[in-house]
């Protein structure tokens, strides 16, 4: 076990031991795509071949551990695969993998020639930018109209529109006023049509006369009652009994 | 265009030579024989040859600056011989060594031309962000548009001082790589006889 | 030409001469006789030896390429020869148009007279220190003495150059403003009063 957590990884990415680099890909605090797999295999194999005696309790721990990671990879590096892929008969998936595993070794192949040529033209030195005695070119302009002057500073005195500021200015009557006119009317009568009593109040007063009729509704002073969508409310006294209960139970 | 030319040319082609050294010693990148020839007023046949005779006044051995067919264009760079001096003053481009991500990233970009990160993940198996990162900082890659549709992704291409820093005539003197055909069949046949067994 | 060059290979300073050529075709700034001293290893008197060498060898009429002794020390120039195939690389494409804000300061600058950059931000309720420097360098707006008092900041005032792009006989030709004020002043006041309510 301790074979397989304690192992010293070097990659691009990462330095240190394995089980940091688990728990750093697990708080999302390193992306699983940045971690080259085959370099961790690699080592894993290393140290294998440094012991003389094979713990197949490790090997099976590492298996479980890389493969879960290598998921966690392919899923972060192609999100939009997995049904693409999962489609694939076997054999077409192979046959992808083969074109991908052949395209990438190219691609190393390349890798090393760039690498090598590189290398062997580190003897060459040449200038990047410019010469210290080039010319320096002026810029030139073609010839402007002096109204877009004009025209600049006619701009600059125009005073900037009002931001309009109307919102800011709506009155709410406190809701407390409907309250007390609603419970004064429920004092004279058993029931009243809320659309009757709110008529001739602008949208914002008719708004907050219903957040007042929604409150006696919670507080069981009032039942409602309205016949279809959008029918008149109908706005009844509650029983007494019923009112007093609620106060016991909420006490 | 006639008259002109007919004029250029009573000009020895010494003179032109000596225009072509002027232009390529202030000159900030390499110049093309079409960029001289505009610069110069004279026709390519004509830079051609004053091209071939500096060629042999300025090469390896024979003095201190090389010129060479590098990027598309002609430039004059230090000779080799000079290089430890060089070394001692200047730093060169790349002076830092890339990481293998650098050079396989580097390898995607100018063997496929323009693609973006995540082709480039796509080949590599790897993410290649610091990778990217890191050659755009250098200037050997740089942005190319994006891919098509709404919101695509960046597109990365090689740049002329790519070609510079590794000493091509131009992106097309990369090698061919398709002489892995046998490995590539290696592969398919390894997975093949893998998948079959499965579904067996 | 063959003759003079048997004549530096005949020189024992030679190779050093080309170590130079080498190191000044690479350097994008003047280089002294120490650097070149330490870059080549040798000694300050042998490179003075092989500077002279190369004075001969790189001068006007003999070489498109010309060593010239400047201020920092001795760096490559293209020959005056040359200078009209110079001037067509180094061409720049005429610029059709300027920013708005370039249109702004320079309104604020040509109508108020000489402004400091505080001013012009100040009347535009913006800063305007891009919009300044790409007018410098362009050469519309030219430095014109300090704002009054200890440190007072620099002013800039429009250029001869300022009035031939706009087709001025003078500053005084600009456009009149009568609509926003009958003096200077008043028109700075307004401004200054509109901007105050841009950034409130």
């Amino acid at each position: 076990m301790a074979a397989v957590f304690d192992l010293p990884l070097d990659l691009d990415a990462f330095e240190g031991p394995f089980d940091l680099l688990l728990t750093l890909v697990l708080k999302e605090e390193l992306e699983p795509a940045e971690v080259d797999i085959a370099a961790i295999v690699i080592s894993f194999v290393e140290r294998l071949a440094d012991r003389d005696e094979l713990d197949l309790e490790a090997c099976g721990e590492f298996l479980v551990l890389i493969a879960s990671l290598l998921e966690l990879k392919a899923r972060a590096l192609f999100p939009e695969e997995d049904a693409e892929l999962a489609e694939l008969e076997p054999e077409e998936a192979a046959e992808e993998l083969a074109r991908r595993l052949a395209e990438y070794r190219r691609m190393k192949d390349a890798a090393a020639w760039l690498g090598e040529r590189l290398a062997g033209e580190r003897e060459r030195f040449f200038r990047v930018g410019p010469a210290p005695l080039a010319p320096r070119p002026d810029r030139t302009l073609a010839p402007q109209d002096p109204q877009q002057l004009a025209a600049a500073l006619r701009a600059l005195a125009e005073p900037p529109p009002q931001v309009s500021l109307s919102h800011m200015g709506l009155r709410f009557p406190p809701v407390g006023q409907f309250l007390a006119r609603f419970r004064a009317v429920l004092g004279r009568r058993r029931r009243f049509d809320f659309d009757a009593e709110v008529e001739g109040l602008n949208r914002i007063e008719q708004a907050v006369a219903f957040l007042a009729l929604l409150e006696l509704r919670k507080t069981g002073e009032v039942a409602l009652e309205q016949a279809a969508p959008f029918a008149p409310i109908r706005v009844s006294r509650s029983d007494e009994e019923r009112k007093s209960e609620w106060t016991v139970r909420s006490a | 265009m006639d008259r002109p030319l007919r004029l250029i040319t009573a000009n020895p082609v010494d003179q032109l030579a000596r225009t072509i050294e002027a232009l390529l010693v202030v000159a900030s990148a390499p110049l093309s024989v079409d960029e001289l020839a505009q610069a110069a007023d004279d026709d390519t046949v004509r830079i051609e040859t004053a091209l071939g005779l500096l060629s042999d006044r300025y090469r390896e051995g024979r003095s201190g600056i090389v010129l060479e067919h590098v990027a598309g264009g002609y430039a004059f760079r230090a000779s080799r011989e000079a290089a430890d001096a060089c070394g001692r003053l200047f730093e060169r481009p790349v002076e830092r060594g890339l990481s293998q991500a650098a050079f396989e990233t580097l390898a995607v970009v100018g063997y496929l031309g323009p693609c973006s990160r995540p082709e480039i993940a796509r080949v590599r198996g790897v993410a290649a962000d610091s990778a990217v990162a890191g050659l755009l900082e250098r200037g050997l890659i740089a942005e190319a548009g994006r891919d098509d549709g709404p919101g695509g992704a960046v597109r990365y291409q090689t740049t002329p001082l790519f070609e510079r820093v590794f000493g091509l005539e131009s992106i097309a003197a990369l090698p061919r790589l398709d002489d892995l055909g046998e490995s590539t069949e290696e592969i398919r046949e390894r997975l093949h006889s893998v998948a079959v067994g499965k579904t067996a």
